[in-house]
């Protein structure tokens, strides 16, 4: 029997999602925004969601529309604030949404420590800020530094360019960003990729996420681009 | 106490100058990270005595300068999230790893924007405490960045000294700050106050000093 | 009271028996990572209805058999040091990453030799506490790896029971290992004790309690 | 004026190199060791050095043979115990040379910790053993942790594969193995690798060390072969 992680549905993909779930959401801006996981997580239905994630989405597309439909209760990401948001603005304004704002190194390293087997790890990154509140602090070499905890989630949706069977991704120039480091955080990261290749096609040498950190693969071969979906004044559903 | 409307005489450097100052003190072979907004400006004006690397925190080593209409690529960002392009020698890399460079110290200068800058380098340049707080990436970039520039405008849309003796918004990081580029003065942080390391050939020391809260010397 | 010359009916399952019952443990689709020495021989008895990937600390997920005496390529060996080969899908990483799929729980078995196991799943197998103190990655994979096998003997070579109350020598980890596999049987470990899941077919269970420290049960 | 970090002699390659420094050596057994790096170092004669490696070297070249030039005075590895190793063993039993014991997977995370501003980290690893003594433990989610500290080092001596002027670094195989980590950690990395090649013939997306971590670079085509070389009868100098 051969290993395959390759599904046909998005239905297949988001199966086991939950009420209540921590999802990592892949992506810098538009660039390795996994928008058709996105939309089948909109199509499954699943509620009080915590999402982390670098930003908290634009227009009624991809994690904007998951935040408009009102299935996210809590967002943890570092800019919240970007020129095509709405829905988030909008419930975050009501005092609907919860937001945790984390520096966006600090974010990063929150989520390849829970990916590691790190529970915590000190920084001196928001030393002497706001963010730093309520943080243990330790002296190292004589410079303070703050001690920051892992973020695990129950599932990563990340959006890649190539995979194999075994979900040996790789990625498209700065579409990487979040998602290697979020296939390794969460206990289950679903893929949607470019294109499908054969195991051989893989060099071993190029692999960025190996398939270790890959539980389910589906192809979208031509994903929807956020800039032209909102242009074009796509809202989802 | 500081006039809203200057005389011409009150003028100072426009951006460009700003800039191009900046570029002059950026060392041949520097890795530099480059924040959103003016700070951009600065690659424009790097002379040909010299390569400088630049590093965008969304896992881009070798930026290189805006595309063509027709070359655009969604997929190749900066971290304003404007389309750019790679240079020959250049890298992606994850976000992890991105950060590694920045809060490891392997970043030789970051140039940022700023709200204020207070005598010890305090920095606040994220949030006005209204509105969503919203952080990106200057925290990290403040606390491991080699060495921190700030180019702003020496006083606010208001008229107000963004030169503060303390800051009264939140802090992006403490003590970071090591020279401040603005319209009026180049200035460095020091025990003893604002060092003035340069002042636009318009303004007399004594002006710099109205328009500034704390001392200003030379 | 242990024999040291045991007769023809208390010898036990030779080590490609005790491989192919861990080979047939290993579910379909798994990470397993294989410690250097008798465990290695777990790999040449996977059945063609399930397919393993193999990690190597050094690197290298995907491992392949030994090559063939003209194809070694020093720059492809396994953890023992031994050249080895890649098979397709398989891919290559630094320390650092190939360190945090064991630490980060991303291998589900691991499987390890022992010199104690004691019945709270201590494992012991890294020093006598003589001659220099060498450690590898045994520390890493038993405090990260999902499930931990143990593969050995039941006996030391000077016949004493290597499974245990407490253990004697400086420890790899601290309840860590969930079953072991012996020449005599294969055990889980419990906290009434040491559990039979099977035993040699020739050996009685009171002859088991005889070579082992702590209660043995079924 | 172009970057360019390519030297074409050893001496230059280690001429900051001073007495008391701290290197990093890459490599696993033989596999990405930079024999000929380690053998300009023992033409150099820096002494007192600690060297932070994952072994302590192999009959009389490269590691083993500047251990037995008595340079080094204290090791930092996870593994000491070689069947081909003699110089490390000699010393120490004289007890000569002193040894610092860390499991693999923590020196490797040591290491990266150090070149990403990690001061210190929580991990499982060692709990409860003799390496965990001395320790600070701290318990996340009622799982005990103990607290490791970041490796710095002045030096990194790294074996790699390819290289443009910039220092943008690939690997051959398992000789990857701790070389990337090295890179980040030290102060200056200096980099020997089998071929040299033009920026523009680097893949932006493949590149496994960026120039970044890079100091210097040397051309060494034809590198010694450990086994090889031991099995010759080699001894260096």
């Amino acid at each position: 029997m051969q290993i395959n992680k390759i599904k046909t549905e998005i239905a297949e993909m988001l199966s086991d999602v939950f009420d209540g779930a921590t999802i990592m959401v892949g992506g810098f801006g538009e660039a390795g925004s996994p928008i058709e996981l996105l939309h089948g997580l909109i199509d499954h239905g699943a509620k009080d969601l915590t999402i982390i994630a670098n930003n908290s989405g634009n227009g009624r597309v991809g994690l904007g529309a998951l935040i408009g439909q009102k299935q996210v209760k809590k967002v943890i990401c570092s800019f919240a604030r970007s020129a095509k948001g709405i829905t988030f603005q909008e419930l975050y304004n009501k005092g609907e949404i919860e937001l945790e704002v984390v520096p966006q190194g600090t974010l990063a390293e929150r989520i390849r420590a829970a990916g590691s087997g790190i529970p915590a790890f000190y920084t001196a990154t928001a030393v002497g800020t706001p963010l730093a509140i309520g943080k243990e602090e330790k002296i190292f070499n004589g410079k303070k530094y703050i001690l920051e905890e892992a973020l695990n989630a129950d599932f990563a949706l990340v959006k890649a360019d190539l995979s194999d069977r075994y979900g040996n991704l790789t990625f498209n120039k700065t579409a990487r960003n979040f998602n290697p480091i979020m296939c390794m955080a969460a206990k289950q990261s679903l893929i949607q990729v470019r294109k499908l290749i054969e195991p051989h096609q893989t060099n071993p040498e190029n692999v960025i996420t190996p398939g270790i950190f890959v539980k389910k693969i589906i192809e979208i071969d031509n994903p929807i681009i956020e800039t032209n979906a909102i242009e074009e004044g796509m809202i989802y559903p | 106490m500081i006039k809203k409307n200057l005389t011409n005489a009150e003028k100072g450097w426009e951006r460009g100058v700003i800039a191009s100052k900046i570029a002059n003190d950026l060392p041949h072979a520097s890795y530099v990270n480059l924040g959103i907004g003016m700070p951009e400006l600065v690659s424009q004006h790097i002379k040909d005595d010299r390569e400088i690397i630049y590093h965008s925190e969304n896992g881009l080593l070798g930026m290189g300068p805006t595309p063509n209409e027709n070359e655009i690529d969604f997929d190749l960002i900066n971290a304003g999230k404007k389309p750019v392009t790679i240079l020959p020698g250049g890298s992606f890399c994850h976000h992890a790893d991105s950060f590694s460079m920045i809060r490891g110290g392997h970043i030789d200068y970051c140039v940022l924007g700023a709200m204020e800058v207070s005598m010890n380098g305090d920095l606040a340049n994220w949030s006005t405490g209204k509105g969503i707080p919203a952080v990106g990436g200057a925290m990290d970039l403040v606390a491991g960045a080699k060495n921190i520039f700030v180019m702003t405008q020496h006083l606010t849309k208001e008229g107000k000294p963004k030169l503060v003796e303390k800051c009264t918004l939140p802090l992006t990081g403490s003590g970071v700050v090591s020279r401040v580029y603005t319209d009026y003065a180049i200035i460095d942080i020091t025990k003893e106050g604002f060092k003035i390391v340069e002042i636009n050939e318009n303004l007399s020391i004594e002006y710099l000093q109205t328009v500034t809260e704390g001392r200003v010397y030379q």
